[in-house]
């Protein structure tokens, strides 16, 4: 079985695997983009606030189309609700959530993650690209549980888990787990371990597919 | 489900340990928690270092606290008021410590803990006796101290409206210290004139967002610290 | 009296000067001022350093005063976003400079730089290249950097209610940046949906209390950037 | 003519005084004690915004005995109201209006003021004296004019304007002009000049009781 032939667990089925393990009660935000699948596959018994750090705290589904609100959006400008109990606030008070220790998980998206745990999601370096970081180095260093959420490799293969990141990073040994296509992954202090795989991955696929060491749980 | 809302003071403070370090609201007798600090007393935690602005009046609530000998040491800007009788009489014994922090530094120390800022410079204090053995640092030609940001145990803290999810509103001038206390707290204990439905408080006017409180109980009519205090009234209750 | 509002944008933006420091309030396509920028785009004043935390979107607002030239620098979190076009094309030619600062980073500048705090330490962007050349402290055995506070000469912010004095209310997520804008400005000048009479606000939920705001403009019916972004119009209108 | 006989200005006429010199349109905040008279002198004309440091701005009048709200004080813990167009906020913002430069005037009192505009009025630094600041070290650093109000003298007789303050300093060159029974003072680079004189004092008689010396303007 190559790279391209390899099934796993679709962007869903990822959302659902990181939604299954926040627990209730627990502040959430959600990155741009895969991230905030997250939010559709909550499950019902349980009450998880999230938080958007352009300033609002109780995130609700999306809007129907015709209840858009140019000036009720997320972080990454989409149009959003507002749960009952929600709180507006401006940025300076929304970085003192995200700084201030005060959010329980964020869930981001990765170019790279090194076997220490260091991210690079905001700048592939390239000398004509414009530098854009947002807010992602505030919450890799504010939040208490990073967790990524990213396809195991990038569109022409090439492992996003190394041994060093070679994109600039965001953070330096910062993310808790990482979540992906192929297998889920805890990063700990003595390395990287699997602690699932998706159907069709066995663990020296998945580590032929890595450019780091991984461990399995005795 | 979320429900930060506890059944008593009682239960409210239970968790408090000897030598917590807890900030306490209030501006003179505007937005003191009274019921949670008699619950504390009741409670009878000791060497408790309490970040506040003032020391208490009479012999109830905060004062009440450091008559019943289970603070350490104040952390504040003016412990002494009209009021005050409790705390001058150990402090001139010796028998509790305090440090004297100006009272915008004060609050900004709290914004920062809750804030995660470590320290930051202010103009505040410089070339006084409080600036003494502290780094005084130039910006832009002129002389500014660096202080560092507060973070607590515990935080007591009174509001007038608050929901479940810990979203409060507060009255008038009694919000004071309360919303940055309840930043800087790893344990943020409320007590609400009035608990609401989550959706109740309009998103728009929440002054603290519910992420920065634990525990909330109501506490409907709250006892008056200058009426107890007109009364001449201890607690614990003579 | 105190009596802040003017009667046009193009009145409240003309002591706008040339090399001036101007923050401007939004986040994407919310809260961005853009009566005001427009007004600014005909008042002509160049070499303007911007603090803002994205470039703009499409041929409209602040990506105009772009087009337009009359911005030399650029301090921003975000400068690129679905809908510019204007920034990367000036920047990737080296006709524009651009100071990358973080999301909370620039918020906590901006608050800062308004509470007469010249500085203060933040873990953000530890050991990453946007750390490189700044001041590295450890507090607890942790690493911060130090950074300064913003102060700009002008604001330009849009809320959605204001009175006489100056007091703001906003609107949903386009509070964003507007609130530590007003607060950091010399001139903070607000463009805003309704004005009401003083008393009219209630003074328990004012967000941006007078004093931090020195010109107001009514705009009853300020254009969408989204309404314009999808017409593809430029201003200024051809 | 001795110190003991002397008249001067009454605390209502020298309210009255700083009142008049207070600009339509200024943010004021007035200390405890003497300077909150200042208040009841602002002429009809003017609009001037009270602030007080604990979380208002747009303090009113002082409410009828009925009406007091123990939840409504200023700074000295007095009740008061709020002006329509007021607004309530928690202390770290407060102090941001102060220390961030935000408030045109403050009037405290001293209990000694220097010839360079050095201010004490927190402590007279005696041993057994419980040491409280409050908010008056904030208020000098931030506040852009600084005017004392306060008699010319000790009750004993001795000259609060001195060459240098004994007691400890509240903020080292931070005092603008001086009001007092006796006279107004202007502190300047190159010295403390009388502005004007009480009815019954003169100059001569006026250095006599001061610890500095004065300058009269040309």
């Amino acid at each position: 079985m190559g790279i391209t032939e390899a099934r796993g667990w679709n962007k869903e089925q990822i959302a659902a695997k990181i939604a299954f393990d926040i627990p209730d009660g627990s502040y959430v935000n959600l990155g741009i983009g895969l991230p905030e699948l997250v939010a559709n596959f909550i499950p019902g018994d349980r009450e998880v606030i999230f938080h958007t750090e352009n300033g609002l705290l109780g995130v609700g589904p999306s809007p129907a189309k015709d209840a858009e609100d140019d000036e009720l959006i997320n972080a990454g400008k989409k149009p959003v609700t507002a749960i009952k109990g929600a709180a507006f606030f401006h940025h300076a008070d929304s970085f003192a959530m995200v700084r201030g220790g005060h959010i329980d998980i964020c869930v981001l998206g990765a170019f790279q993650v090194s076997e220490t745990g260091d991210l690079a999601n905001w700048s592939t370096g390239e000398a004509d690209a414009i530098p854009a970081v947002g807010g992602a180095m505030d919450l890799v260093q504010g939040v208490k549980t990073i967790i990524v959420f990213t396809q195991y490799t990038t569109k022409s293969g090439e492992s996003k888990i190394v041994k060093q990141c070679t994109y600039p990073l965001t953070g330096k040994n910062v993310v808790s787990y990482i979540y992906t296509d192929f297998a889920v992954i805890d990063v700990k202090p003595e390395g990287l371990f699997v602690r699932e795989m998706a159907p069709g991955i066995d663990f020296s696929f998945l580590q032929a597919c890595t450019g780091a060491d991984l461990h399995l749980y005795e | 489900m979320i429900n930060k809302v506890v059944g008593s003071a009682r239960e409210a403070v239970a968790g408090i340990f000897d030598g917590a370090t807890i900030l306490i609201s209030g501006f003179g007798e505007a937005g003191s928690p009274i019921e949670l600090i008699h619950a504390l007393i009741d409670q009878g935690s000791k060497n408790l270092i309490v970040i506040s602005n003032n020391t208490g009046n009479g012999h109830i609530g905060l004062a009440a606290l450091i008559e019943n000998r289970q603070v350490r040491k104040m952390v504040c800007s003016f412990p002494r008021t009209a009021n005050s009788i409790t705390f001058p009489e150990l402090y001139r014994k010796g028998e509790i410590e305090l440090e004297l922090v100006p009272q915008g530094t004060l609050a900004e120390r709290i914004r920062a803990g809750g804030a995660g800022i470590p320290a930051f410079f202010t103009p505040t204090s410089v070339n006084t006796t409080l600036a003494e053995n502290k780094e005084v640092r130039m910006f832009g030609g002129k002389a500014f101290v660096m202080e560092y940001g507060i973070k607590a145990d515990f935080a007591l803290v009174k509001c007038k409206v608050a929901d479940r999810y810990g979203n409060l509103l507060f009255n008038k001038t009694a919000r004071n210290f309360g919303p940055v206390m309840c930043m800087a707290a790893k344990t943020a204990i409320v007590q609400t004139n009035l608990l609401v439905e989550p959706g109740e408080i309009d998103p728009e006017i929440v002054v603290t967002p519910g992420i920065f409180v634990q525990k909330i109980v109501e506490i409907r009519e709250p006892l008056s610290e200058n009426e107890l205090i007109r009364q001449n009234r201890r607690y614990p209750w003579e």
